[in-house]
């Protein structure tokens, strides 16, 4: 099978574990690729020890932002949100474990940047332009 | 209809270099992102080579010999560019950056001087934002209002609804002579007539109909007239308004500048003549020697045998895409449409669909297409398209139904 | 002072064909017209020609093979320039058509959304059209207020004046960094200094000082700067607009259409971040590109280096030129001067002078340069004017002077 | 000596026999270039048979626009009214009996487009441009 397709992402893409919205959550957050049109929106719930208890998104997109997206809300559970303030672009290729060029990269950072808008409660942390970049 | 033998397709394929690129070894890169911008033959390309090597120098202002020759021949283009959409005059030819500038140049210099808060633009759902965004922030600025062309469940304008409009008495009507997404041909003859019968100005995006259709301003009584040079064979960095000549005399400048102007003091200028009026600072020289070149590589083929081409092409890959179960293809029929098809697959996004078809080597293109209401009307986010000119083949197509098979098999 | 020695100038001189050319059997041509638009190294030229024969594509929207090189490559070269006139990040860049646009984006945006009745921008007597035409339009339109730096005789900026004109709380001070008649190079840091301690923002037109003196943007504190990729070994059909970050996010986009949007609604858009905000439609990718590469061989040669050539030209060209009987020489001496000579020649007009030095090969300009103004305060319509670029040498200066004598003999 | 500055040019520009003004007159009309900044202003005398009487002239630019001038002052004393609308661009280049490239087409032109301008009463007859293409 292509590389950039693994079944890992295919499988997300088809079957994501975490989708949904949460009511009530503490933090809600949207954001779209503008390229693209892809569309994220990210539900967290943090407790008083600023630990993500629970989190969900829904959205609209390619099997790359939505797999990441899914990804990266199984990797965020349980952490506290000092730790999610230092994912980078890195931990999100890792989540993946594949190249992407540098259109699809920002498809794969969306979730990222609607999290770290969410967190930190700033419309526009970084763009993703930068976060491609970063 | 005409077949692909009134054109030789192998000649014209040897023309363009890029068409024997592979996009890995062995996999030879199959074009069909022409909606999006065109291949350039060697003869625009080496017009413009030519023109950096051995003849370049500003124009208008010099006497020297290169000067004078660039001159020539940046005038000389502007007039064959005149005669390729049967203008009336060369200088009712505005060079612009792009069809977009050319949209702006309009909304901000005759919009502005005719347009007052209630006044009514008639645009269509099926616009791409170039002629679409600038109307808007002039209704934001001004206060116009902003009415649409419905479009219909079957991918064409709603003509029924076209009367209603009118009735709304709309300063300008401005539409697409071909949707971009749809392919849909729009009856330009009859919305100009109807338009000027309700006393209002006629705009047409000619992006993607210039290209693709022979295009006669003087017969359709075209006001105004957008397109862009990158999408017919020619560089990028440059774009086309057409308007009458009265117009254009009518319209205040759009930019101020060297070039634009009769006199300048410290505290008060005078304007040129049209067309220089809207052609501030030293222009896309280069270029437009270019888009001359171009405009006659697409003379040499004929606009009547390349319509005829793009149609057949168009006519097949509907009908072998129509074939692939999961895909649905957006816009009309083949009677109503040319050049392109943008289609999505089920179970997979058009994103994907696109990128796994890179791989097998076929170039299309995914996303909004600078279109988004008309994507919101068919409640897509996305398509995928693919796009259609001169120099493809029906044996393109084959192998993008067939790469569509492997994503298939990859989102099964 | 460094002199020609640090640059090879025969290995530079055969990289520009049109080196090559001559205006008439046995005439080479002696290109002294650089001021109006440079020539162009085949580092260049080559690297349009590669980008259409094999890499064409449009950006941004794409997935395929093509589109994503070349978008990068556009990016790319977008931190190349920014590197080039030490930007603090890429998305300062912004690509229009020529620094005529620049300024005219500026006075559009910046100064419909900052600019009131009465608010004074300050520019200077010497300036281009190009920095002058737009804020006498925004002066029409709105009722702000022009004050000028004046000229002194000796043909720089007379800065005893600034104070007094600082006091009138000027929103921006324009003016350009170096003149396209006198060769004046002005004194940018004095002057940003200046205009920021009075409050105002400064704006500097270095569409002749980017191609011939080093430039950073950040030592100099400069707000907005604009040039033109024409004059410095790029392609037409191409300007840079830098802008500080937060001035450009705080401003108003300037034309509307695809690339420069978020979201668009029939009825409402959302702007994209900068720099695409600014860039609506299908920017000048080629051109872009091609811009990297003059910014990749201006380095290579060192802009130190060629600062340094082009004022020990100039120097030259003075001094022969001070030995011609009835020449006027116009702007300051070599201090404060370079890359070009701007004269006229007693009994003959400048138009003349340059088409019988054209007849020796010899091209230069004649005319007001696109700088009446300035020319009114030397009360001449017009001057002959030579400039210079790092391809030329002394022995075409020599030419000039020794066909200078020729039209002497003409208008004896 | 070079044949675009043939001595007749040289001569009517260094000595040009028609310069001035008329005061009064019955037509004065002036323009220019705006490319070269040329400048000419032409004041006639025309008499009740619609005869011009008079033609002068008054300028600022090259030698061939002032020499065209010149010699087109010359051609029109006492020439019908009728007959100066007929005149055209091949006149002038008639008079100054040369070839000329598209730019300085437009210096040589510069004094007939002012006659025209004066002599229908109108500001713009036609345009450098349209003259020189004409
Ligand atoms: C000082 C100066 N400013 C602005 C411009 C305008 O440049 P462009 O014509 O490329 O817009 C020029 C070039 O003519 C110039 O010399
Ligand atoms: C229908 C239509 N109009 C306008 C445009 C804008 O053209 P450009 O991006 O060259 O300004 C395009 C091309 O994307 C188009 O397809």
């Amino acid at each position: 099978m292509d590389d950039l397709y693994r079944e890992l992402i295919i499988d997300r893409y088809q079957n994501p574990r975490f989708s949904g919205t949460l009511d009530p959550h503490t933090h809600s957050y949207e954001d779209d690729n503008p390229v693209c049109g892809d569309h994220i929106r990210i539900d967290l719930r943090v407790d008083d020890k600023d630990v993500v208890t629970e989190a969900k998104f829904t959205g609209e997109g390619c099997s790359i932002s939505q797999a990441s997206a899914d990804l990266l809300m199984e990797k965020i559970t349980g952490m506290p949100v000092a730790e999610v303030r230092t994912l980078a672009k890195q931990d999100i290729l890792d989540l993946l474990g594949i190249e992407l060029g540098p259109v699809r990269l920002k498809c794969a950072l969306l979730s990222l940047k609607v999290l770290k808008g969410g967190v930190y409660g700033l419309d526009e942390v970084m763009s993703l332009d930068e976060l491609a970049e970063s | 209809m005409a077949d692909t033998h009134t054109m030789d397709i192998k000649r014209i394929r040897a023309d363009f270099p890029v068409l024997d690129v592979e996009v890995k070894p062995g996999v030879k890169l199959v074009y069909l992102d022409s909606g999006a911008t065109s291949q350039k033959p060697v003869q625009v390309i080496e017009r413009m080579n030519q023109y950096y090597r051995a003849e370049n120098a500003n124009i208008h202002r010099g006497v020297h010999k290169l000067a004078e020759q660039a001159t020539e021949d940046y005038e000389g283009a502007r007039g064959k560019i005149a005669k390729f959409i049967n203008a009336a005059k060369s200088k009712e030819i505005v060079f612009t950056r792009n069809a977009t500038e050319s949209v702006n140049l309009v909304a901000h210099t005759w919009g502005r001087s005719n347009l007052q808060a209630g006044d009514v633009v008639v645009l269509t759902e099926m616009e791409h934002h170039a002629n679409l965004v600038p109307w808007q922030m002039l209704a934001n600025e001004r206060g116009i209002r902003l009415e649409f062309i419905p479009v219909t469940e079957g991918g064409v304008l709603d003509m029924s609804a076209l009367p209603g409009l009118l009735e709304l008495k709309p300063k300008l009507v401005s539409f697409t002579a071909m949707s971009n997404v749809l392919g849909t041909i729009t009856p330009v003859a009859e919305i100009v007539k109807a338009a000027h019968a309700a006393g209002a100005l006629a705009m047409v995006d000619g992006a993607q109909s210039v290209p693709h259709l022979p295009t006669d301003v003087q017969a359709l009584d075209i006001d105004f007239l957008v397109f862009s040079s990158h999408k017919m064979l020619g560089p990028t960095g440059l774009g086309v308004l057409y308007g009458k000549e009265a117009l254009l005399e009518a319209m205040p400048p759009f930019m101020g500048g060297g070039d634009m102007i009769k006199r300048v003091k410290l505290r008060e200028f005078s304007t040129a003549g049209v067309p220089h009026k809207f052609e501030a600072g030293t222009p896309a020289i280069a270029e437009v020697i270019g888009l001359g070149a171009a405009v006659d590589y697409l003379n040499e083929i004929g606009m009547e045998a390349i319509a005829a081409h793009d149609r057949e092409l168009t006519a097949y890959a509907l009908e072998r895409l129509e074939e692939v179960p999961g895909v649905w293809i957006f816009g009309p029929g083949i009677e109503h449409k040319s050049s392109n098809a943008s289609f999505t697959l089920k179970g997979a996004h058009p994103h994907d669909v696109a990128e796994i078809l890179n791989r097998h080597g076929v170039a299309t293109r995914a996303g909004h297409h600078c279109a988004m209401p008309v994507h919101e009307k068919f409640g897509v986010p996305a398509t995928t398209r693919a796009s259609f000119y001169l120099y493809n083949t029906k044996e393109e197509i084959d192998t993008l139904v067939e790469a569509l098979y492997q994503v298939k098999e990859i989102f099964k």
